[in-house]
C-alpha cells in the first residue's frame, strides 16, 4: 500500500473524521492516521452529545451557530445514518442567585453576538421541562440548541469517508513530523513513514507533543472527566440540559438512557491507571447531583460510567489554524471540551484550509500564536 | 478508609479457601459475595467429589462449601453476602453495594475469585422463554428449590450438561435427550453413565436447529452435523419439551481485573479473558490476586486448592510469613494441583480423543458417543470380574484422578495403587462381604455389587440409588441396562440408607441370572 | 493485526446468510446480519461495532453477547477471536439505582 | 405449585420463607417470602416476564443469576427490575414489561 496522500489527517477523532469528509468529498486523497485501535476513541466517543449554542466563548459562536443552521439539521440524511441529532433547546439550570447571575452574563453576550437566548423563570422551566425540582429557580433557554450522538456521527463521517476512499489506519501512533525543504511533509510513526502535502493535526491533547516535534507549542493540558448512562427509561425529555454550576450536563437519548456527565471537583489531580480509568468518587457525586434537579430520576439504574480527556486550551477556545512558520502544517486542537458540537464546521473549514482555499468563517481568533503573557 | 489486610471477592471454592489461608496466618479478611448464598457453584453442585481425600472427594459439593464456611467464620473471617462489588479503582479501593448504600473499602491485597459466566450458542428461536442456562437450571432447582420445566432437552455433554442432567432428573424433571454437536462425550464417562442409564438418550454430533414455540417453548428440533458443524439435511429430530437448557462451557468472569488495570490476555486455554499471573496467582498489579475460574476455567476441586496458594501468597506478600513458608507451601499445593490435573482430561488433553486407557485398554467408543458402555466393551476393564458370591463390578473405564472406591472397602478388595488415575482393580484375594460402602462412597456411581448365585435362576445386583420416591423392599418393577432399557423384571430385595452413605441409597434388585450383568437401574412400574 | 489496521483492506463483500436475522445481542436486539454488515461498512473492533450498534450496551453490558459478537466479527475478518480485544469493563459490574450509588459510606474511617 | 420440588432426595426438604401473596399483571399468586420473585413465577408456571422493545419478542428467565438481565419486570411501579436476585415480599406488584413501560405496545 501507498504511504502517501495530498492530506494526512492525525487523530480519527470527530474532527479528524468530519474533515476527511469533506475532503474526500472534493476528490483530495486522504489518509488518517489513529494512534489507537479504535476510530474516535477520545474525546469524540465519550462526551456528552450536546449540539449547544448558548455557553459558548462569543469567539467560538459564530463556527456554532453556522453548525446550527446549515449543518446539523442535514447531517442525518448527508452521512446516511442517524445521528439523533435533536434541535429541542438547552436549558442551562440555576438554582441560587449567584447561578442566576452567571447565567444572566451567559445570556447576555451570546445574545449580543445575535443568539436567540433568554432567561426565564421557575415556571417556565418547568413548564418546558416538568420533571425539574422546585429548586430549580430560572434558566437560561435557547431553544435552537440540541444534542445528538457523538458515537455514531463519529463512526458516520468515518463510514462516509471510508467509502469515499479516505485511507484510515489505526494503531500508529505518530512520533514525529519532519519537514522536507522547509515544508512539512514527512510523518514518522512506530512502524512506518508517510508523506502528504498537507498534514493536519487533529489528536487531542497529543497534538502538543505532535506539534512541538516541529517546534510549535501550544498552551494546553488535559483533564480527565466523567460521564454515566443509565438504562432505557421511558421517553421523558428532549432538551438538553446543563446548569449555572457545571455540576452536571446532559440528555436522554433516542435509546431512552440518560447520558450525563459531571464532576467532582477532583478533575484537574485525578489520577489514571492507563486506562482512562474512573475515580469511586465521581459517579456518586454526578448522581447527587442529578437528583437535586431531576428527582425522578433516582430510581434510574446506572449501567456504564466512563472517562475521557479533555484537551484544555488555556484561553479556553481551540487552535484551528495553519501555521506559516511550518508550511503544510494545520492545527485542530485544544478545543476544550466544546469540539462535538461544531466538528462538522470544523471539518468542513479544515477542507477550505487544506485545499488553500478562503475560509466561509472567519477563524483568526483561533490562531495557534495569539497566545500571550499576561503581564 | 476502611481497610482489610485482604479483601476477597467471591465466596466459592477458591475465595473462601483463600480467606482461611490468610486468615490462618494472622491477615484480617473480607469476602464479599453478591449473591445471598454463600459456596460460589458448590452450592449448586450436589454430586459427590472427585480426587482423593486431600481433594476433598466423595463430599458433595454444597457439604465442601458448608464446611469452607465454617472454617473461614472460625478463624474471624467476614463473609457479606448480597454485597455486590461494582467496581475495584486505583489504590485497590472496592466499592461495594450492600442493600441500598454503597461502601468504599480498600484491601492492601485483594483478591478476585469472581469464578466464570457461562457461554451460549444461538439458535433459532434462542430468546424464547423456556431456553435457560445449565447454571440457571441448578439455581432453580437446587437453591430455590422449583423445576425449570417438566420435559428438557440438554445441549452439552461435558461435565455441566451430564451433572445437570442428572440433578434434573433427581428432582423429577424428564431429560427428553442430551445433545452436543461436538462428536463425542465430553464429560467424564461415569457422569454420562449414569444419565445414560435412566433411559436419557445421547446424539452427540447434533445440535439444536430450532426452539420451537411462539411465546415460550413448545419443542425442540434437533439435526445432526457433519464434521464442519453443518446440518445434514433428513436427519432432523423433534422432542416435546418445555425447556430448553445450554451447558455450552464457561468464560472466566474477569471484567473487575480488567476495570483494576490488571495485563490481561485472550487464552482459549483457560476459557477466554484471564488475567496475566504468576504461579501464585498474582496479577501484574502488586498486591492483586487471583483464584479459581476468573483465571482459567476448571473444577472446584482445583479451584480451591489454587485459593489456598493465593491466599499463602498474600499472607507472604503482606509480611505475615516468609518466603520460606510460602514456597513450601506452593510446593505442597502445587502436588495436589498436579494430582488433580492429570489423566484423561488432563487440562492438556481437552479436546483430544484419546483412544487407549493408561493401561492400555481400548476405551469405549459407546460410551464416548451413546453414553454408556456397550455390551461387548464391558468385560475389558479391570473392575468388572466375575466370581462366586457378592462382588463389586467397577464399570470405571477412564482414567480419572479419584481413589475413594480403594479406601471404602474395609477389606481391601479395591486397589487403585499409588496412581491415582489407575482403574480399580478387584483383589481376587479378599473376601467382599457386600457391605457396599464401595457404591456409596464412589463419586461416579460406577460401582454395583453384583452376586451370580443369589437363588436358582436369579441373581442380584445392588445400584446406588439417588431419586424419590425410594423404592419399598418387596416392590417390582423393571431392570434397566447401561443404556436405559427395560431389559427384565425386578424385585427390590433391600433398600439400605446409612448416614455413611450420604444419601447414597443401596438398591438391591433380583434379577434373572442372565441380567446381572447388564441391569444397571431400577424403575417401578406404574 | 494488519486486517484490523489498515481499513483500506475490505474483508470481501457482503453476502447474505439465512440466519442474518438473529438476535445476537439480547438487550438491544442486534442480529448476526447487523454485526456482519457493520463490518463490511468499517468497524473492525468490538469498540466500533459496540458504538455503532449497541452491541453489548444494554443493561447486562455485553456479559451474555461479548463471546458471540467476538467470533461473528472475527469471522467476518477473517481472523481469530483472541485478536480482538473485548470492550473496556467499566464499573458498575451490576446496575446501580442513581439514589443507592448517591448514598456513599465509609469513604471516610 | 406443582413445579416446587417438595422434598429432594440429596437437599431434602428445603427451608423457605413465610407463603406470601403478590399480584402479578393483576392475578393473585402465591410465594415464599425472600425467594426470588422468578421462582415464584416459574413455581406458577409463568413463563413469560417481558416483551422486547424492539421485536416485542416474549423474553423469561435466562440465567437465573442476575447477569442476563432478560428476567426484568415491572415490580411495583419500577421498570428493568431483575426478578431472579429481587427476593419476593407480601403484596409485591409485579407486571409484564413492554419495552420499559407496563403498558402493551399497542396502547402506548
Amino acid at each position: 500500500m501507498c504511504n502517501t496522500a495530498e492530506v494526512i489527517i492525525v487523530g480519527s477523532g470527530v474532527i479528524g473524521c468530519a474533515a476527511a469528509y469533506y475532503l474526500a468529498k472534493q476528490g483530495v486523497s486522504v489518509l488518517v492516521l489513529e494512534r489507537d485501535q479504535s476510530i474516535g476513541n477520545g474525546g469524540s466517543s465519550r462526551n456528552g452529545g450536546g449540539v449547544r449554542q448558548s455557553g459558548r466563548d462569543p469567539r467560538e459562536l459564530p463556527l456554532a451557530m453556522y453548525a446550527v443552521e446549515h449543518m446539523w439539521p442535514k447531517l442525518s440524511e448527508e452521512l446516511e445514518i442517524d445521528v439523533e441529532y435533536h434541535k429541542q433547546g438547552n436549558l442551562r439550570l440555576g438554582k441560587t442567585e449567584r447561578h442566576m447571575e452567571i447565567l444572566q452574563g451567559l445570556t447576555e453576550r451570546a445574545a449580543a453576538c445575535g443568539l436567540d437566548v433568554h432567561m426565564i423563570d421557575g415556571a417556565e422551566v418547568r413548564k418546558i421541562n416538568p420533571y425539574l425540582s422546585d429548586e430549580v429557580i430560572g434558566a437560561s433557554w435557547c431553544a435552537t440548541d440540541g444534542h445528538a450522538n457523538p458515537l455514531l456521527t463519529t463512526l458516520g463521517y468515518y463510514r462516509k469517508a471510508r467509502a469515499l476512499g479516505v485511507r484510515f489506519c489505526t494503531e500508529e501512533e505518530v512520533v514525529a513530523i519532519q519537514k522536507i525543504r522547509g515544508k512539512a511533509r514527512r510523518i514518522i510513526t512506530a512502524k512506518a513513514v508517510y508523506e502528504g502535502e498537507t498534514i493536519i493535526v487533529a489528536a487531542g491533547y497529543e497534538s502538543r507533543a505532535i506539534a512541538s516535534t516541529v517546534g510549535i507549542d501550544i498552551p494546553m493540558r488535559k483533564e480527565l472527566i466523567e460521564a454515566l448512562v443509565t438504562e432505557a427509561e421511558p421517553k421523558m425529555f428532549a432538551q438538553m440540559l446543563g446548569t449555572a454550576d457545571a455540576d452536571f450536563y446532559g440528555h436522554q437519548t433516542d435509546h431512552g438512557s440518560f447520558v450525563f456527565g459531571g464532576a467532582s471537583g477532583m478533575e484537574s489531580v485525578n489520577k489514571d491507571n492507563g486506562n482512562m480509568a474512573v475515580s469511586s468518587i465521581t459517579a456518586p457525586c454526578i448522581c447527587r447531583g442529578i437528583m437535586k434537579y431531576i428527582p425522578k430520576l433516582a430510581d434510574a439504574k446506572i449501567v456504564r460510567t466512563w472517562a475521557g480527556y479533555e484537551d484544555l486550551c488555556i484561553d479556553g477556545v481551540p487552535v484551528i489554524s495553519s501555521v506559516e512558520e511550518v508550511p503544510g502544517l494545520i492545527l485542530a486542537c485544544a478545543f476544550t471540551g466544546h469540539g462535538f458540537g461544531i466538528s462538522p464546521v470544523v471539518g468542513k473549514l479544515l477542507s477550505q484550509m487544506a485545499l488553500g482555499e478562503e475560509t466561509f468563517l472567519d477563524i483568526r481568533e483561533f490562531r495557534y500564536d495569539r497566545f500571550q503573557a499576561a503581564i | 478508609m476502611k481497610r482489610y489486610d485482604l479483601i476477597v471477592v467471591g465466596a466459592g471454592p477458591s475465595g473462601l479457601s483463600a480467606a482461611i489461608e490468610g486468615a490462618k496466618r494472622g491477615l484480617q479478611v473480607v469476602v464479599f459475595d453478591e449473591n445471598e448464598k454463600p459456596g460460589g457453584q458448590l452450592f449448586k453442585q450436589i454430586h459427590k467429589f472427585f480426587g482423593s481425600k486431600e481433594h476433598k472427594a466423595k463430599i458433595r459439593g454444597f457439604v465442601i462449601g458448608e464446611q469452607l464456611l465454617k472454617e473461614a467464620s472460625e478463624l474471624g473471617v467476614k463473609v457479606v453476602l448480597n454485597a455486590t462489588v461494582t467496581g475495584l479503582y486505583m489504590d485497590k479501593e472496592l466499592v461495594v453495594k450492600i442493600a441500598d448504600t454503597i461502601y468504599h473499602y480498600k484491601g492492601d491485597a485483594i483478591l478476585i475469585a469472581t469464578g466464570a459466566a457461562e457461554n451460549m450458542v444461538t439458535f433459532e428461536g434462542w430468546t424464547l422463554p423456556g431456553v435457560i442456562g445449565a447454571g440457571a437450571a441448578q439455581t432453580m432447582m437446587n437453591l430455590h428449590g422449583v423445576k425449570p420445566g417438566n420435559r428438557i432437552l440438554m445441549l452439552g455433554s461435558g461435565n455441566v450438561g451430564l451433572v445437570v442432567s442428572f440433578q434434573l432428573l433427581q428432582c423429577g424433571c424428564e431429560v427428553a435427550a442430551l445433545v452436543d454437536a461436538a462428536p463425542r462425550v465430553g464429560g467424564y464417562g461415569v457422569h454420562a453413565a449414569k444419565v445414560a442409564r435412566c433411559g436419557v438418550p445421547f446424539y452427540l454430533s447434533h445440535t439444536i436447529v430450532k426452539a420451537e414455540g411462539e411465546e415460550c417453548v413448545t419443542g425442540v428440533t434437533i439435526a445432526e452435523v457433519d464434521k464442519k458443524f453443518q446440518f445434514i439435511p433428513g436427519t432432523e429430530k423433534h422432542f416435546d419439551v418445555d425447556t430448553i437448557c445450554l451447558a455450552v462451557g464457561l468464560s472466566p468472569m474477569s471484567q473487575l481485573l480488567k476495570i483494576a488495570g490488571c495485563e490481561m490476555e485472550d487464552n482459549p486455554k483457560r476459557g477466554g479473558q484471564v488475567p496475566i499471573c504468576n504461579e501464585y496467582g498474582e496479577t501484574s498489579i502488586k498486591g492483586i490476586f487471583v483464584a479459581g475460574d476468573v483465571s482459567g476455567v476448571e473444577e472446584a476441586s482445583s479451584a480451591m486448592i489454587e485459593g489456598r496458594i493465593a491466599g499463602i501468597a498474600a499472607a507472604q506478600y503482606l509480611g505475615y510469613i516468609g518466603i520460606e513458608e510460602l514456597e513450601e507451601k506452593f510446593e505442597e499445593n502445587k502436588a495436589a494441583l498436579e494430582g488433580l490435573r492429570q489423566g484423561m482430561f488432563a487440562p492438556e488433553n481437552r479436546g483430544k480423543l484419546i483412544e487407549r486407557t493408561e493401561e492400555g485398554i481400548p476405551v469405549s467408543m459407546n460410551l464416548l458417543t451413546k453414553g454408556y458402555i456397550a455390551e461387548d466393551e464391558i468385560e475389558r476393564y479391570p473392575g468388572v470380574t466375575h466370581r462366586a458370591g457378592i462382588h463389586p463390578v467397577m464399570e470405571c473405564s477412564q482414567n480419572i484422578p479419584c481413589n475413594p472406591c480403594q479406601d471404602a472397602c474395609p477389606r481391601h478388595c479395591i486397589q487403585i495403587g499409588s496412581h491415582i488415575t489407575s482403574l480399580p482393580v478387584v483383589d481376587e484375594s479378599a473376601q467382599c462381604v457386600g457391605c457396599g460402602l464401595c457404591v456409596a462412597a464412589c463419586s461416579g456411581q460406577a460401582i454395583f455389587l453384583v452376586q451370580e448365585d443369589y437363588e436358582p435362576g436369579y441373581g442380584t445386583v445392588t445400584i446406588p440409588y439417588e431419586f424419590l420416591p425410594l423404592p419399598q423392599k418387596g416392590e417390582k418393577g423393571y431392570g434397566l441396562d447401561r443404556s436405559g432399557q427395560r431389559v427384565c423384571e425386578a424385585q427390590v430385595m433391600e433398600v439400605k440408607t446409612a448416614k455413611t452413605f450420604d444419601h447414597t441409597n443401596l438398591l438391591t434388585i433380583r434379577v434373572p441370572v442372565d441380567m446381572v450383568g447388564k441391569a444397571r437401574f431400577y424403575r417401578k412400574i406404574f | 493485526m494488519q486486517h484490523i489496521n489498515d481499513r483500506a483492506i475490505a474483508p470481501g463483500t457482503f453476502i447474505p446468510e439465512p440466519d442474518d436475522d438473529r438476535i445476537i445481542c439480547r438487550c438491544e436486539e442486534v442480529t448476526k446480519g447487523e454485526i456482519r454488515r457493520a463490518v463490511h461498512e468499517g468497524m473492525y473492533t468490538i469498540t466500533e461495532i459496540r458504538r455503532y450498534l449497541r452491541t453489548g450496551m444494554g443493561l447486562c453490558q455485553g456479559q451474555t453477547c461479548a463471546r458471540l459478537v467476538k467470533g461473528i466479527v472475527a469471522k467476518e475478518l477473517g481472523i481469530s477471536p483472541a485478536e480482538l480485544i473485548p470492550a473496556t469493563s467499566r464499573a458498575p459490574m451490576r446496575p446501580v439505582e442513581m439514589k443507592v450509588l448517591a448514598k456513599e459510606e465509609g469513604r471516610h474511617v | 405449585m406443582s413445579r416446587r420440588i417438595a422434598e429432594h432426595p440429596i437437599l431434602g426438604v428445603q427451608e423457605k420463607g413465610e407463603k406470601v401473596t403478590f399480584l402479578c399483571d393483576g392475578e393473585i399468586l402465591e410465594g415464599y417470602e425472600g425467594e426470588p420473585i422468578a421462582a415464584a413465577l416459574r413455581a406458577a408456571g409463568i413463563m413469560k416476564h417481558r416483551y422486547t422493545k424492539k421485536e416485542h419478542t416474549p423474553r423469561g428467565i435466562f440465567c437465573a443469576i442476575g447477569r442476563c438481565t432478560d428476567c426484568v419486570m415491572i415490580v411495583d411501579g419500577k421498570p428493568n427490575i431483575r426478578t431472579c436476585v429481587t427476593p419476593l415480599k407480601q403484596g409485591m406488584k409485579v407486571q409484564t414489561q413492554y419495552g420499559v413501560s407496563p403498558k402493551p405496545f399497542e396502547k402506548q
